[in-house]
């Protein structure tokens, strides 16, 4: 059963690079450098934020991650109290130790309780110079896209007035045009884990992303595609126990995912906002009044989060991935206190049943390699996942 | 146990406990004409509830700070769900079953116990199965994840009001239509038709509800005061179960005489008053009597609950309905905690401490609510500049073995030490 | 074949040594501070008994959180696997599994064949597991095995408040200060646990049989406490702390034979145009006592070695062809005589086709 | 009339004696499983040691077990004795953070000892005595081995489960790791872990200067080296920690008599 998943492949170089910018995140010499030359970077708080609107402002939006592991999070604690997520206190204390300090702007949404809470924390206790939190519906009806595009074009008034000019139809399909180049790539970095022995594996994937949301996108669209290059050279493959979807909130340790893949796991896909949900759909400018409409009509019908409803919308996402990657079983981790998730899986777990496809429920704390109990269930798991294969 | 009965068990315990504390109180001399009166209107309002299947009624249960008034108009029994669990837990001191049954169901720990407790209760069958499941994102992920679970559990249809987050003249407009489409999905799911008539005369009402509430606020700026400290649970819920209901009316008239004579002869709802303070978020259900026993002991008393019985400015118009249950749905105090945590919101609670002279502060962490939590330090800071100190409690409204009275008991002691001391 | 079972806890190290599906020696040892050490510790205890050496011993299968520094195994499988393999081994009709070890407890539900369907374990807080246990009887200063009789003696038990290990302890010292007998206070802790349990098991589904694991299934308080609460009878085998190990060492007998169970029925018989007539071995189970040898009127079975050299059972060559007329079917034959193939085996490892 | 303080532990009992603000004589000994009588002898030991007798003295009780004893005058929350105690101690603190065996508290005071605001640990044993307690029975040293370790560690390693139980499992995986991480680093990270926890509390109330500890938690050198190395700054320790709640109940006894309370 041991590692068999790393056997005879060839290094993919590029990985290395993106590591780099992830193990130096905040103070990348990327966004330094951008700091130097006199160009605003913006942090977001939830996959609800248009980043185009930022970038076609010429500022650079990253996304506001917490720390790499699991910390001790007595700052986040004290603030934030112990019942709000991991995720949003590593968030909120990582602000508060100053390592967001570079940052012109905040923008968040009224997406999640923990989101909005650290939104108002931030702006009380580290106070940035611009911020913004945008009203987020929760349905896809005609009336909410409305709703949702006036928000989006309030933010966008509210940003031209922050920064003294328009921001230019123009500009935005520029930005329309690389963002989505760059959900394309993701896409297909993805298509490669839908083989029987993919030659990339989940925790690699999860390096690629989170590099995603934390560099300009000119420059991480260049380095993907060389990565993708590199794969389909590299002839690597690597098998498993059990294809494993993991599903759940926020993850960004990919020590969460090697955990799984060292027992012979094989993560080949997922649900989560820091991937899947992350570079899901395209902006589609057919159809749309406006590049902005194009905008707000692609982040509230994007692969949603626990917190929209219907919540079968979300759900039959989730169905359509698990078969056409052919997992054999699910693996949900919610971060502790993520009560739309905790709803969610009830009912999440009963469908998956339904499909003949088990689920494992682990939470977890933000940042977790996984280890100790996580392991043994995990472990359990692809035993049962196995056995039920025979 | 038929099913029926079972059906019902919580119900009866409710109705049972509120007939008992009606008895007890008639026997004491000093007991509030307005008290009983509210006791009465939860019996009439839970055995509507009970009777509902075979008067025929039509039962729409409902999550909290839902426009209620909507329910009222079409002449159909509301069930407010939340309110339900913690009277439960107020009144039977007794909710691991329910709580145990929504574990069961898979609910994690995390979910806040009046939640997880409400799927429970529908799973267990010890409350009535409703015709339609209701509810909003009005005041937190809760409310907003619960009902599609309870709409499978019950099997039931439903209708999710999506509540925007900012008070903007746009966002109220979206507010309206999301009422106007629920009124269709429920004329459509009960053959009955909305009375546009009625629902104009309960907002007249409310109207007036919430002019009574801050009237009878005012009488508790008064020294000594005069309405002892869970006596806010009584005005709390005459909203949330009676919204623009002539009995409410009755009884806060009742209530607000009541005070003013009270404050008239000097006379105050603790013996000896000594610390007034000011009360954020709930306290624990089943600590309820003891709080109210170790606040006689210290002669403390709470004032004022920015956050339940202080409302916002603002009048409701008859004329525009449907404008006013959305314009109501962003005064309610609650409100304050629930929208954009800014100035408004902040200062509005250094204002209570000031108008209501407060000598310090409880505030009860609820571990199931985020919103209540993340707030804490904020709130402290707050009224620790105007050298207001605040004891936080760690508790759980419902689950009476998150907290024991040693705990509580322990912890207050502590805050009256430092309050006399200073 | 010689194989072997290790299952290091967190609190206790266990080893057992498997011979054609017998124990032949099992070790119960405290875990020291190196579980490296305490694996050749507990081993080399083993295989004293079994008068062997480790060389004798033809595949090692470890489990217990210690799995992965057990040196001398061939591979580590979860406990989780483990106690429900050990467990349908003593228990074959056992389908809910509570075990409640040092610091975790676990809900396993499983199948007749000892395959896991679900399970769920606590997390986060220790409170409810046998640390828990372990605390409260140092701050009483009663020894932990008796812990369990002494609550049996209650009165009233004091209802507890905290869930935290360390926490109920301080609360048990409050009450003994004040004067509440130890018995009490142990029947509310007993209670506290009980319930959690429960809760954990509600969360899998509990269907009996229903068997508790771990030492704790030797303090009587904690079982019946469990037995009230589950609402079943539980299965209880003579040494529960062993069925983690018992179920690594079969699961090293199944790795050695490279045959997994559901590869193990075999079927004798044969159909025509009257109707079915079989008779399924699950030589997985059948440990080849004979029992049924004896007990079928037909005398139709017969026992002998397989090829990896396990005494099994088989339907004898010379009548394979005339079931029909020999056999005359489990249901038939039930009816006649209460003593049949079926009502003989221990192990469940006969069915009928009719 | 004496003063007479008696903070009554989950596992110590101590008792201060005090004479116009004096210290006639203190005493520690460890609370039996019946308060009253073992409350009695460390006070009757104390007495003999002031060469004092029972009669005419003012008794203010503290701790857990304040209730259980008939002969306190009167019992006081550990919070404004601590506050009281560490003003008499050193008047400059506005903090003291007080490490018992089963909870740590933190006060924060004012120049008139007065408490301002306070913080506890609840519901769980993390960074409590007891807590380094089991950890040293769990890596076979002794508390004193445990503390001097500490100091020689260069790194820390990492302990991160919030629950007691837990991190005995964490410490163990540390001890069994191949090749197993230095007791000395596992000891450091135990304790960082528990001063993570005492600063966390800190942080709830806003840390302000001069900081105090107390409790005999406190008497562990490599746990207030960690301390002052979190703190940024030096933190001021009493000889005998444990005495802080009693004397500051002795204290308010001395305030009573003066205000002529019986």
């Amino acid at each position: 059963m041991a590692d068999n998943t790393q056997r005879n492949n060839v290094k993919l170089h590029t990985l290395d690079r993106f590591r780099e910018i992830n193990s130096t995140f905040p103070k990348t010499s990327q966004l330094l450098e951008h700091k130097r030359r006199g160009k605003k970077v913006f942090g977001w708080l939830c996959t609800y934020s248009p980043e185009e609107i930022m970038h076609a402002a010429d500022i650079l939006p990253i996304r506001i991650t917490g720390y790499s592991q699991e910390t001790e999070l007595d700052e986040g604690n004290a603030y934030l109290y112990v019942n709000n997520c991991s995720f949003s206190r590593s968030c909120l204390q990582l602000g508060l130790k100053g390592e967001y300090g570079f940052l012109d702007g905040v923008v968040g949404g009224s997406t999640c309780d923990g989101a909005r809470r650290l939104f108002d924390l931030w702006r009380n206790y580290i106070g940035t110079p611009f911020h913004h939190v945008l009203t987020v519906p929760r349905k896809y009806t005609e009336k909410a896209h409305a709703l949702y595009y006036h928000e989006v074009a309030q933010f966008k008034k509210h940003l031209e007035d922050f920064l003294g000019f328009e921001i230019t139809d123009e500009a935005l399909h520029k930005s329309i045009e690389l963002y989505n180049e760059s959900r394309k790539l993701l896409r297909e970095l993805s298509d490669f884990r839908k083989l029987d022995s993919p030659p990339i594996t989940g925790a690699e994937t999860m390096e690629v992303l989170n590099a995603s949301f934390h560099m300009p996108k000119e420059i991480f669209n260049q380095w993907l595609k060389s990565l993708l290059e590199e794969i389909s050279a590299s002839g690597n493959s690597h098998t498993g126990r059990a294809r494993i979807m993991l599903i759940g909130s926020v993850l960004t340790n990919p020590e969460f995912i090697k955990s799984i893949e060292k027992q012979g796991g094989l993560v080949v896909t997922d649900e989560l906002c820091t991937s899947t949900r992350y570079w899901g759909d395209p902006v589609l400018l057919e159809g749309a009044k406006s590049p902005l409409e194009a905008i707000s009509r692609r982040y509230l019908n994007n692969f949603p989060c626990a917190r929209m409803f219907p919540s079968d919308e979300r759900f039959n996402r989730i169905i359509d991935f698990a078969l056409d990657f052919k997992v054999d079983g699910v693996i949900s981790q919610i971060i502790r206190y993520c009560v739309p998730y905790c709803h969610d899986l009830p009912l999440l777990t009963k469908r998956l049943k339904a499909q003949g496809i088990p689920t494992l429920a682990l939470d977890v704390e933000y940042g977790t390699p996984g280890s100790g109990q996580i392991q043994t269930r995990v472990q359990a798991f692809l035993e049962m996942l196995e056995a039920k294969r025979k | 146990m038929t099913s029926a009965e079972q059906g019902n068990s919580k119900i009866k315990a409710i109705i049972r406990a509120c007939r008992l504390i009606m008895r007890m109180n008639q026997a004491l001399p000093e007991a509030r004409k307005s008290e009983a009166m509210y006791y009465q209107m939860l019996i009439n309002y839970f055995t509507r509830l009970l009777n509902a299947r075979e008067n025929g009624d039509f039962v729409a249960a409902h999550t909290v700070f839902f426009p209620a008034e909507l329910i009222y108009a079409m002449d159909m029994v509301p069930m407010h769900a939340e309110t339900t669990t913690w009277m439960t837990a107020l009144f039977t001191g007794e909710c691991s079953d329910i709580l145990a049954a929504g574990a069961e169901l898979g609910l994690a720990y995390e979910i806040c116990t009046p939640h997880r407790g409400l799927a429970g209760a529908f799973a267990l069958g010890v409350l009535p199965r409703p015709d339609v499941m209701l509810w909003s994102n009005m005041v937190c992920d809760n409310t907003a994840k619960s009902g599609e679970l309870i709409m499978e559990i019950c099997n039931c249809p439903g209708f999710f009001i999506d509540h925007p987050f900012k008070d903007s003249e746009y966002e109220r407009n979206y507010l309206v239509g999301e009422m106007e489409d629920m009124v269709h999905f429920l004329e459509e799911k009960s053959g009955r038709k909305m009375d546009w008539d009625k629902l104009s005369e309960i907002v007249a009402r409310m109207d007036r509800q919430i002019e009574l509430v801050r009237e009878v606020n005012e009488l508790r700026k008064a020294v000594p005061t005069p309405f002892h400290s869970q006596g806010f649970l009584e005005l709390v819920s005459s909203d949330y179960l009676f919204p623009g209901q002539p009995e409410a009316i009755e009884y806060l008239e009742t209530l607000k005489q009541e005070l003013a004579d009270a404050v008239k002869e000097g006379k105050g709802a603790v013996s000896n008053e000594r610390f007034r303070l000011m009360t954020l978020f709930l306290p624990p259900m089943h600590l309820m009597a003891f709080l109210e026993k170790i606040s006689q002991e210290y002669g403390a008393v709470s004032v004022v609950e920015p956050f339940f019985t202080y409302w916002g400015e603002g009048r409701l118009d008859p004329t525009k309905p449907l404008e006013s249950v959305a314009k109501k749905s962003y005064m309610i105090p609650e409100m304050r905690m629930y929208g954009p945590m800014d100035e408004r919101a902040l200062n509005s609670i250094v204002d209570c401490a000031k108008q209501y002279k407060v000598d310090g502060a409880i505030y009860y962490a609820d571990v199931g609510c985020r919103h209540t939590c993340a707030t804490i330090k904020l709130f402290k800071d707050t009224l620790n500049n105007i050298d207001v100190p605040v004891l936080t409690l760690d508790c759980d409204v419902v689950d009476p073995t998150a907290t024991s009275e040693e705990e509580v008991g322990e912890k207050l002691e502590q805050f009256f030490e430092l309050l006399e001391d200073r | 074949m010689v194989v072997a079972g290790i299952d290091i806890g967190s609190r206790a190290a266990k080893a057992v040594i498997l011979k054609g599906g017998s124990i032949l020696s099992s070790v119960i040892g405290d875990t020291g501070p190196e579980s490296v050490k305490t694996s050749y510790m507990v081993m080399e205890e083993a295989l004293k008994g079994a008068g062997l050496a480790l060389g004798d011993i033809q595949y090692t299968v470890a489990t217990g959180y210690g799995r992965v520094l057990v040196p001398f195994a061939n591979e580590n499988i979860s406990e989780i696997s483990c106690h429900a393999k050990g467990t349908n081994w003593y228990f074959p009709s056992v389908r809910t599994i509570l075990d409640m070890g040092g610091q975790d407890c676990k809900a396993i539900s499983c199948d007749g064949g000892g395959l896991v369907n679900n399970f769920a374990m606590n997390d986060k807080c220790a409170g409810g597991t046998g640390r828990f246990l372990e605390m409260i009887a140092e701050v009483l200063n009663t020894p932990l095995e008796k812990i369990g009789d002494l609550s049996l003696e209650s009165k009233s038990a004091i209802p507890f408040n905290t869930i935290c290990a360390v926490f109920a302890k301080s609360e048990a010292i409050v009450y003994l200060r004040k004067g509440v007998a130890k018995s009490d206070i142990l029947a509310g802790l007993h209670e506290a646990i009980a319930t959690r349990c429960l809760n954990l098991l509600k969360r899998v589904s509990i269907e009996k049989d229903f068997s508790i694991t771990g030492g704790i299934a030797k303090n009587k308080g904690m079982v019946k406490k469990l037995t009230e609460k589950v609402g079943l009878e539980p299965l209880l085998c003579e040494d529960p702390q062993l069925v983690g190990a018992v179920g690594a060492a079969l699961f090293a007998e199944e790795r050695f034979t490279g045959a997994s169970i559901k590869a193990m029925k075999v079927q004798y018989g044969y159909s025509d145009g009257t109707g079915d007539y079989f008779i399924t071995v699950n030589t997985g189970l059948c440990d080849g006592c004979g029992d049924c040898v004896k007990a079928c009127p037909a005398g139709i079975f017969v026992v002998d070695r397989d090829d990896s050299g396990q005494p099994k059972v088989r339907v004898k060559e010379e009548v394979r062809k005339r079931l029909s007329f020999l056999c005359p079917g489990f249901q038939s034959c039930s009816s006649k005589s209460e003593v049949n193939c079926h009502s003989v085996c221990q192990k469940d490892a006969l069915s009928h086709s009719c | 009339m004496k003063a007479l303080g008696i903070d009554i532990g989950s596992l110590t009992t101590k008792v201060v004696i005090l004479e116009n603000s004096r210290i006639l004589s203190s005493v520690i000994t460890t609370s039996g499983e019946e308060a009253e009588s073992s409350a009695k002898e460390a006070v009757e030991k104390a007495l003999t040691q002031a060469g004092l007798s029972f009669d005419n003295l003012y008794i203010v009780s503290t701790g857990v077990g304040r209730k259980s004893i008939a002969f306190s005058q009167q019992p006081k929350a550990i919070t404004t004795c601590l506050a009281r105690g560490i003003c008499y101690l050193f008047p400059s603190v506005r903090m003291v953070i007080d490490m018992g065996a089963e909870s740590s508290t933190i006060v924060k005071l004012n120049e008139r000892g007065r408490v301002k605001d306070w913080a506890n640990h609840d519901k769980c044993a993390a960074g409590t005595g007891i807590f380094l307690q089991q950890m040293a029975r769990l890596m076979q040293v002794s508390m004193e081995e445990m503390s001097k370790l500490s100091l020689q560690a260069k790194s820390s390693a990492s302990i991160t489960s919030t629950c007691a139980v837990f991190a005995e499992s964490e410490v163990i995986s540390h001890v069994h790791r191949e090749p197993p991480t230095p007791k000395e680093e596992i000891v450091a990270g135990i304790y960082a872990s528990v001063i993570s926890r005492i600063m966390a509390l800190c942080k709830r109330v806003g840390i302000e200067k001069d900081v105090a500890a107390a409790g005999g938690v406190a008497l562990n050198r490599g746990l207030i080296h960690t301390l002052e190395k979190e703190m940024g700054f030096g933190v001021l320790v009493p000889d005998t920690p444990q005495l802080v709640a009693a004397i500051g109940a002795a204290i308010l006894a001395e305030e009573n008599v003066e205000k002529g309370l019986k």
